[in-house]
């Protein structure tokens, strides 16, 4: 094992699968820009050329579902979107087509269909470059939707995704890219449709996914300081959702407090809390809580950026009023 | 009106052309009987009938092997059985009954049969065409030397997306052919009222794309000018654009013949009636030295038969039991819980 | 006062405002057509001609951004979408443009845009061509969500979506036009963030919108043959929701079920459940309930479609578990 | 090149000339003063300098009343300052100051100014074009004779949105006028391995609008194209299109000279830089008879002044309170409540 940060977890998992397996191939707009992917697609052109690494015209639309045709002809694409807020042009193809083309046809034609789409947001980015759209994808039938939260998952996860049979949305998150942890070098997979535990804990189950778990990580850190120990799950999945591990979790601790990158309002902290209130009610000790994006667009002047995006102090702070 | 045309008849084999008068006649038939059940509320999903357009997808799918790709709209049926798919798994489809060929979950708007390489029908206008696009992506990276077709309406060429893929198919130079059946209408609204420009020709054109337009009624030209684009295709001269010339004679959805409701006249119905499609084909074919024109009652006869036999398979078929609902959202099948 | 049908209503409410103001106008794919809208535009072309009700091409995206940029110059648009499915082509105008045009000026341009979007289900039309996307919207901060049950409020809302300033996503449902109730022949706007109890009760509260509250009634209404007094809530709005009410009615039964059109997953229900279990946890006594579609797509086939729509006799059912 | 042209240069006053110039290099001396604050990180969001591009802005603009209207993109500093937006308010909006012009919440690729007509800069790829066909309707409606204008990149017409807009807006004869800035370039991109067809002349006219390619770096020549443009649409006669040849000479994002990046070359930034508009427009002011040299280093100095004050300004600003950061995503402001 060696240490290996999240983007180049996702380029050597890229590597690793086209490597492998011819039917894979990347396309996107700006997926052989220095600068928008960053290092994820490093060096591929390179190595696969321009028939498996394409960068194309800004055509959000066009170019998703010719992966949704190339997928259902025998291909393993990679379409991948620079920003989820790109993504809203290419819904018509996602929603109408990737996600119902094997429902709607009985089962006859799969979508091995995987989309990238990155969040990126910060830096005074404001609110038409810097949105979290896991909620409304989430909602969709037929559409797997995972996010994972450190370089082991990110490659784990992304060679699952390709190689499932299913539409799948795997959303990386620029503010994790740096992170590092050990990752195999061969080629692994991890779960599509599990959570983890990454803290353990019987006071209060803090459920986050992708870049929150991070600061409920380290939320989880300042809280044992005050001898409140909290137990962290990384969702990974936010469709399906592993419902089973929540209500493990708040089994034990009784209290719930969900974290999410996304705005309030029927986000994905809403369908958790939904979760735990219909299967897992007479588990709960105190009303659950949601940590998450206030309902408005991202602003972009700095000192009101600090205030829209939640970190580990808010969740301490609102983990002690529930003590 | 063509810049395609018909060429010589006599240098089209006799066997082409039977070929292309049985797919069109068995369309036909087919939706002739589909219309009798619409009318008696049988069928319950919204159907978009194909009558009178039929020479545009046998015209174009006679140059298609088994293996190339179709895809195909709201209005399908004409393409499902061109391309192959069977009478009997369509009639099904179209009750709804677990024996349909998307097992009774599509309806009319959305057939497959990808065993003869009918992708699927998309109800979303200017939808299939993307997919299109990614078959014949595979085409290309795969360089299996299939060809790929998108069926669409002049409706599609209202959407952007479009566009988007004109530029595309010609940027890579894909293996696709766009056919575009211009009826005039998308639901009850003209062309003239959605374009300012209704030539498709130079929209076309300026992606590079070779565009021709024939008379869509013309089995023979539609043929003739899709099977020289084709050939142009499978040498890696990528995208081509045929633009169908016709006009539907039913209602825009359902059976009836849409005249009271004022958005068309009567007179133009009529004239577009009196180039019946299959009328001309079949004057065609009757002409071939080599043609006893008493094989048209026997083919006649074979196609009615296998009409009913459709409608009988459909009426012993089941409709799909309860478990089927919750499956095929996503493979995983006990991932979807409720 | 007289009766009204939902789809009048609709109707009047248009004919009223255009009267009124020359600054609505009417635009979407098929506003004109004898079948798409059903009787909601009728005759309005006649009356108010080709440069105020405008049936278009096919081009979602385009129009909806022609009524927005109408908007922020001083009209009132009305872009119509016969069918929600459509509406995935104009995401991109409606969520990073409509949505967002007010909050990233500073309040500098207000954009009084109405959507219509038309939730058109059932007769087997499938996967592409039933959708009931709400959910997706409650979560675009920016933007309002309304669902009108019943002829008065069809019309109350409308009015009160046309003279508001913000963007509203009005959604009607083709279920409800041939429903028919009193309606006043002035001109009056319903609120477009209150919910109202359309049946008391103290036994049990359920939540329901749209074509579910009709639904709902009539599970109240055979719930109280056995005695279990249920309370019905219209949402009436999904965003900005009426927390209030919820809770108010919550404090006094105890018991919460959600009855929902849309997906179960991130949808509706997921949020109502979710404001219940941190706002009004302290208030239940038994777990929440989700009756929402499938997390599918629409089949086809009548018998599919019959197990797929939820109705008050699947309500009826599962209050009974939890009675 | 061109097919619109600078006419007699003797023909256009000198006032039209010498604003032109003013608003040219008041854009130019302002960016290089964010350029320097970017470099020095005082400036954090994402901007996208105009350097190069200026001669479009200011022919255009020059043309327009103040209550036209103006929609733009992520690269929009010129055309705000053009249309008349302030520069303090410019400044301040980079810095994310209570007194920018979108109160600091849009940052440099979201910028407004509604009282000189500036209705707002987009940061989707031509997610701008349909918002100006809007406020085109809007005239068109109110007959107001308001002419709508959209400033766009090539990137922006490989956007199907593009052509569904070009269709309407001729469809329907809308006041406006399609700017396309195209400087070869979308992001690493060049036109050519975007386009299959990099030549939009046809894909316009193909819509029944009328297009003229002019040298984007001769504010003459946009100016005088414009012109007659605009006041054909002012008469009612319907949209129109020029699309202006140039270039940028830094990085897509940020003040750097973007050469190590490696997808353009040093030689064709210099070929450009060489054709600098500003220096061409002076030039051509420079060799008016009635004009008095001596002015052009009034007008810079009293341009730098301004760009200065501007900078002081926003020092002197506030970044906006908390309590701003819940206002504004819709109207009833007790509405969001967290
Ligand atoms: C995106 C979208 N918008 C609107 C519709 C409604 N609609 C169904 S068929 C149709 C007309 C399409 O016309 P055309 O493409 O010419 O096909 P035709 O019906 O004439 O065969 C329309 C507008 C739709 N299905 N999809
Ligand atoms: C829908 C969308 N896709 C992708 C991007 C990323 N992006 C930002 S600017 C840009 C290039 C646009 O090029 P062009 O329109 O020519 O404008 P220029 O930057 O050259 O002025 C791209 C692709 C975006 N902002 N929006
Ligand atoms: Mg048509
Ligand atoms: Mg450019």
């Amino acid at each position: 094992m060696r240490n290996l940060s999240y983007s180049k977890a996702i380029n050597e998992a890229l590597f690793q699968t086209m490597e492998k397996d011819e039917r894979v191939f990347i396309i996107g707009v700006g997926v052989n820009s220095p600068w928008y992917v960053g290092q994820t697609t490093a060096r591929l052109y390179d190595t696969y050329g321009q028939m498996r690494v394409i960068d194309t015209p800004v055509s959000e639309n066009g170019i998703t579902g010719l992966g949704v045709g190339a997928a259902i002809s025998g291909l393993r694409p990679v379409v991948t979107h620079a920003r989820m807020d790109f993504m809203y042009y290419a819904m018509d193809q996602i929603c109408n087509h990737a996600a119902n083309w094997n429902y709607m046809f009985g089962g006859r034609l799969t979508v091995p269909l995987t989309i990238r789409g990155i969040v990126n947001r910060g830096g005074e980015q404001a609110a038409q470059h810097s949105q979290a759209l896991q909620s409304i994808f989430m909602h969709i039938p037929g559409i797997k939707v995972v996010m994972p939260s450190n370089p082991y998952d990110a490659k784990g996860m992304l060679i699952a995704a390709i190689m499932d049979d299913d539409p799948v949305l795997y959303i990386d998150d620029k503010w994790l890219y740096d992170e590092e942890c050990d990752v195999p070098e061969e080629v692994y997979s991890a779960p599509l449709n599990k959570g983890r535990v990454t803290i353990e804990g019987d006071d209060i189950t803090i459920v986050a996914s992708s870049y929150m778990v991070k600061e409920a990580e380290k939320a989880a850190k300042q809280l044992a300081a005050d001898n409140i120990k909290a137990e962290v799950i990384d969702l990974r999945s936010i469709s399906p959702i592993d419902s089973e591990i929540i209500l493990k979790s708040i089994q034990k601790t009784g209290r719930l407090i969900i974290a999410d990158g996304t705005w309030k309002t029927g986000g994905v902290a809403a369908e958790v809390a939904a979760i735990a209130a219909t299967e897992g009610f007479d588990l709960l000790k105190a009303p659950i809580k949601r940590v998450t994006l206030p309902d408005i667009p991202a602003p972009a002047s700095g000192p009101l950026e600090a205030l829209y995006y939640p970190d580990y102090k808010k969740i301490v702070e609102v983990v002690k009023t529930m003590a | 009106m063509s810049e395609g045309f018909s060429e010589s008849i006599e240098s089209l084999p006799t066997g082409v052309l039977e070929e292309m008068y049985v797919t069109m006649l068995k369309i036909r038939l087919f939706e002739e009987k589909v219309a009798e059940r619409l009318y008696e509320k049988e069928i319950i999903c919204p159907v978009h009938l194909y009558v009178g357009q039929e020479a545009i997808a046998a015209g174009v799918c006679q140059n298609l092997n088994i293996d190339d790709y179709v895809f195909s709209t709201h209005r399908s049926h004409g393409h499902y059985i061109a391309k192959g798919g069977g009478l009997k798994e369509l009639m099904a489809e179209l009750y709804g009954k677990e024996t349909g060929c998307s097992k009774g979950k599509g309806g009319s708007m959305h057939l497959v049969a990808p065993e003869v390489g009918y992708m699927g029908s998309s109800a979303i206008v200017a939808g299939n065409i993307p997919l299109a696009l990614g078959t014949a992506f595979s085409g290309k990276l795969l360089g299996n030397g299939k060809v790929s077709v998108a069926f669409f309406g002049d409706g599609a060429t209202d959407e952007g997306v479009f566009y988007e893929c004109l530029n595309i198919a010609s940027l890579y130079k894909l293996p696709i052919i766009f056919v575009c059946e211009n009826n005039l209408f998308s639901t009850h609204l003209p062309i003239s009222m959605r374009q300012a420009n209704p030539d498709l020709s130079m929209k076309v054109k300026a992606n590079s794309i070779p565009f021709v337009r024939v008379d869509g009624n013309d089995a023979v030209a539609v043929y003739n000018t899709a099977r020289k684009m084709i050939e142009k295709i499978r040498n890696g001269e990528g995208p081509a654009f045929i633009e169908c010339m016709t006009f539907r004679w039913l209602a825009h959805v359902g059976p009836t013949p849409d005249l009271d409701v004022g958005y068309r006249k009567k007179k133009d119905v009529e004239y577009w009636m009196e180039r019946c499609p299959i009328k001309k084909i079949r004057s065609v074919l009757t002409k071939k030295k080599d043609y006893s024109s008493r094989k048209l009652d026997d083919i006649e006869k074979r196609l009615k038969k296998e009409v009913e036999e459709s409608f009988e398979f459909t009426k012993a078929s089941n409709y799909p039991n309860s478990q089927n609902l919750l499956r095929h959202a996503i493979n995983t099948e006990s991932e979807v819980i409720q």
